[in-house]
């Protein structure tokens, strides 16, 4: 087992990390959506190196093949996606609601107006 | 974008073939990959393309708001009916064995059933989605809302 | 045979990088958009590719899609950048 | 010398040149001076190189429904790409970009607008 | 391998860059590889839902939101360094438990021996069907499918909540301040 074989995880590390520090650092929330985006798709590469078998085949059954890559990380990606789809939508829909009510989608701006508002 | 007429005659007959490619994927899906999910954003895709070359008022006539509202309601409705109807007709929820009399035709009637139930969900939620979120910004104008102000001092 | 399609993937993957690279570098927005442009289409190429060369034909369905798709958000990007809104029909603008 | 190695030969030239092609539109893609250029390099590869590659596949396919469906992509990217290069350039001229001179031979300098 | 290296670049361009729409046009291209990718992992449905959602719905419900806000990012002050440790304390754990991973691709990894071999053997003499996926998200996995489509429609519904609200100018107190302050 050589480190090269491992290479997707370490890709996937990679991208979990990128996708972090996005979520985290960057201010906007646009790009905090983004980020939450990447994040995800590193799940989905995770899992779908899971279950893929070398040398084997598409999960779809045909004649004269005998090794198939595993159908169920398929499956809950395939579901998974979608859902992420769903969250990004709520969570852009809040960011425009935030945009209209408060003028700006900033965390600092944001931070400001919350301090102005306490005294 | 009407008035770039090029774009407009390449859309009018890319949007048949792009319904034309969902409906493939999703009854195609049981024999290649597709099923619900993709039949349903390629649906709502088509859909939007419509919507960026004619306008959302158009884009509304074909499709009124009231039906992308019910139908979301009823993909799902139509899952959760598929499922009652196994418990019905004597088995466990979700159990395609007894909708007919062979098993393996009651499974593959249930499956097709239940894709169908969530690829229209799917699309007319995308769809739905894409309409408020577009027609936001009409009507913060109308508000009076200045959206392009924060651009310029930035 | 396999050598042809093996070369011919990686000029695929090289052009996939040099349209990348004019998508990261571009200095204005339409020269993002030619270089997203220019990606999907080798995406499609390679897709197509690579199914045939693995010999699971029924990934060609994945490279249908790609085409269609990448052609939607070309669109809509266009149309962000020159009306500033999704819902416009345009014909009553003044272009 | 039988049909099937000459369909071979011949798949095998269109892949490679179709390759070739894609090679330089990227190249063109990267070292072209402005928007308009580039487009015009990218555009014209990006049909031509399609057009040969898969045109390359079909050969080596033989009669399918995978025929069908490469010939379907084929449609589909020619229709698809020109109009997205156009839709392009049209908006980059709407939107006051300049295409470079005959003056300027792409060293950067603004035009002079006529 | 390649296409993961591309990807790491593009998700590195995505979070660098400032501008808004162009890291939405980004993630778009950063979508279709990771699509690409899972064509070369096998995963034929998998790939075709991450090219239609993620290239093409996500994509425009993102520009269609950057309608409505604005399109430029400020500039961040300085304060990330924590953060940054942080995600370097995460990376460096995950480093850490990858050496535990089995090998990629290797067919009797414990993955492979659980309910896998059943799907596989089952599906044709169960459904008569050849494409697992489909078999699994539908049949044998059938309540947790019904689940997520009832989450899509709940995402709708929020959706509709949140703007379906006709917009109004703004009633809160620091609008006033804060325009003040703008214009001192």
């Amino acid at each position: 087992m050589s480190a090269l074989s491992l290479f997707n995880y370490w890709a996937v590390i990679g991208l979990m990390m990128l996708g972090y520090y996005c979520v985290i650092v960057r201010g906007n929330m646009v790009k905090k959506i983004i980020g939450l985006g990447i994040f995800q798709t590193s799940v989905f590469i995770l899992f779908i190196s899971a279950g893929k078998v070398l040398g084997g085949s598409t999960p779809i059954l045909r004649e004269g093949v005998s090794v198939y890559s595993n159908p169920l990380p398929h499956v809950l990606i395939l579901t998974a996606i979608v859902v992420g789809v769903a969250t990004t939508a709520v969570g852009l829909a809040l960011a425009v609601r935030i945009q209209e009510a408060f003028g700006s989608i900033n965390d600092d701006d944001l931070d400001q107006l919350g301090q102005e508002d306490e005294p | 974008m009407k008035d770039n007429s090029i774009l407009v005659i390449v859309a009018r007959f890319l949007i048949p073939l792009v319904m034309l490619f969902g409906l493939y994927v999703q009854f195609h899906g049981e024999y290649s990959p597709g099923g619900g999910f993709q039949a349903g954003v390629l649906f709502a895709a088509a859909w939007i393309l419509f919507v960026l070359i004619y306008g959302l008022e158009t884009g509304l006539r074909v499709i009124p708001l009231r039906v992308i509202y019910s139908l979301g309601c009823l993909g799902v409705l139509l899952y959760c009916a598929v499922g009652l109807m196994g418990v019905i007709l004597g088995g466990r929820f979700l159990d395609y064995q007894p909708l007919l009399a062979t098993p393996q035709a009651a499974q593959q009637a249930g499956i097709i059933l239940v894709e169908f139930g969530v690829g229209v969900t799917v699309a007319s939620v995308v769809m739905m989605i894409f309409l408020q979120f577009a027609r936001r910004r009409a009507q913060s104008q109308a508000a009076g809302l200045e959206l392009d102000q924060e651009q310029d001092r930035s | 045979m396999d050598a042809v399609l093996l070369g011919t993937i990686l000029a695929v993957f090289t052009t996939m990088a040099l349209s990348l690279w004019r998508a990261l570098a571009g200095p204005s927005v339409y020269d993002t958009i030619v270089g997203v442009n220019a990606f999907g289409t080798k995406t499609v190429l390679l897709v197509a590719l690579i199914s045939f060369f693995t010999g699971h034909h029924d990934l060609i369905d994945v490279a249908l899609v790609y085409a269609l798709i990448n052609f939607i958000a070309v669109i809509a990007v266009l149309k962000l950048v020159r009306r500033r809104d999704l819902a416009t029909s345009g014909s009553q603008d003044e272009h | 010398m039988s049909i099937e190695l000459i369909i071979q030969v011949i798949a095998a030239l269109m892949l490679g040149i179709g390759g070739i092609f894609a090679i330089i539109g990227g190249i063109g893609l990267m070292r072209f001076p402005d928007v308009f250029t580039r487009l015009h390099a990218g555009s014209i590869t990006d049909t031509l190189a399609p057009l040969l590659i898969i045109g390359g596949l079909v050969l080596l396919v033989g009669f399918d429904l995978l025929t069908f469906k490469l010939l379907a992509i084929l449609f589909f990217l020619l229709f698809t790409t020109p109009v997205a290069s156009h839709a392009t350039a049209r908006a980059a001229l709407a939107a006051g970009v300049q295409p470079l001179g005959e003056d300027t031979r792409g060293t950067g300098a603004s035009t002079s607008k006529s | 391998m390649v296409l993961l290296v591309l990807l790491l670049v593009v998700g590195t361009a995505v979070v660098l860059t400032r501008d808004l729409l162009k890291a939405t046009m980004l993630f778009a291209i950063y979508s279709l590889t990771i699509a690409g990718l899972f064509v070369i992992l096998d995963a034929g449905d998998v790939a075709l839902t991450e090219a239609a959602v993620g290239a093409g719905i996500s994509t425009i419900l993102i520009l269609a939101t950057l309608a409505l806000v604005p399109a430029r990012e400020h500039r961040q002050r300085g304060h990330n360094r924590p953060a940054l440790l942080i995600v370097f304390v995460t990376g460096a754990a995950l480093v850490y438990a990858v050496s535990d991973l089995p090998e990629f691709g290797s067919a009797d990894n414990p993955v492979h021996q659980h309910v896998g071999p059943y799907f596989i053997e089952q599906t044709y003499p169960d459904m008569g069907i050849p494409n697992m996926v489909a078999a699994v998200l539908a049949s044998y996995r059938s309540i947790d499918t019904m689940g997520e489509a009832i989450v899509i429609l709940t995402a709708g519904i929020a959706v509709f909540a949140l703007l379906s609200v006709p917009p109004r100018r703004r009633q809160r107190a620091p609008d006033a301040k804060t325009r003040s302050r703008d214009e001192g």
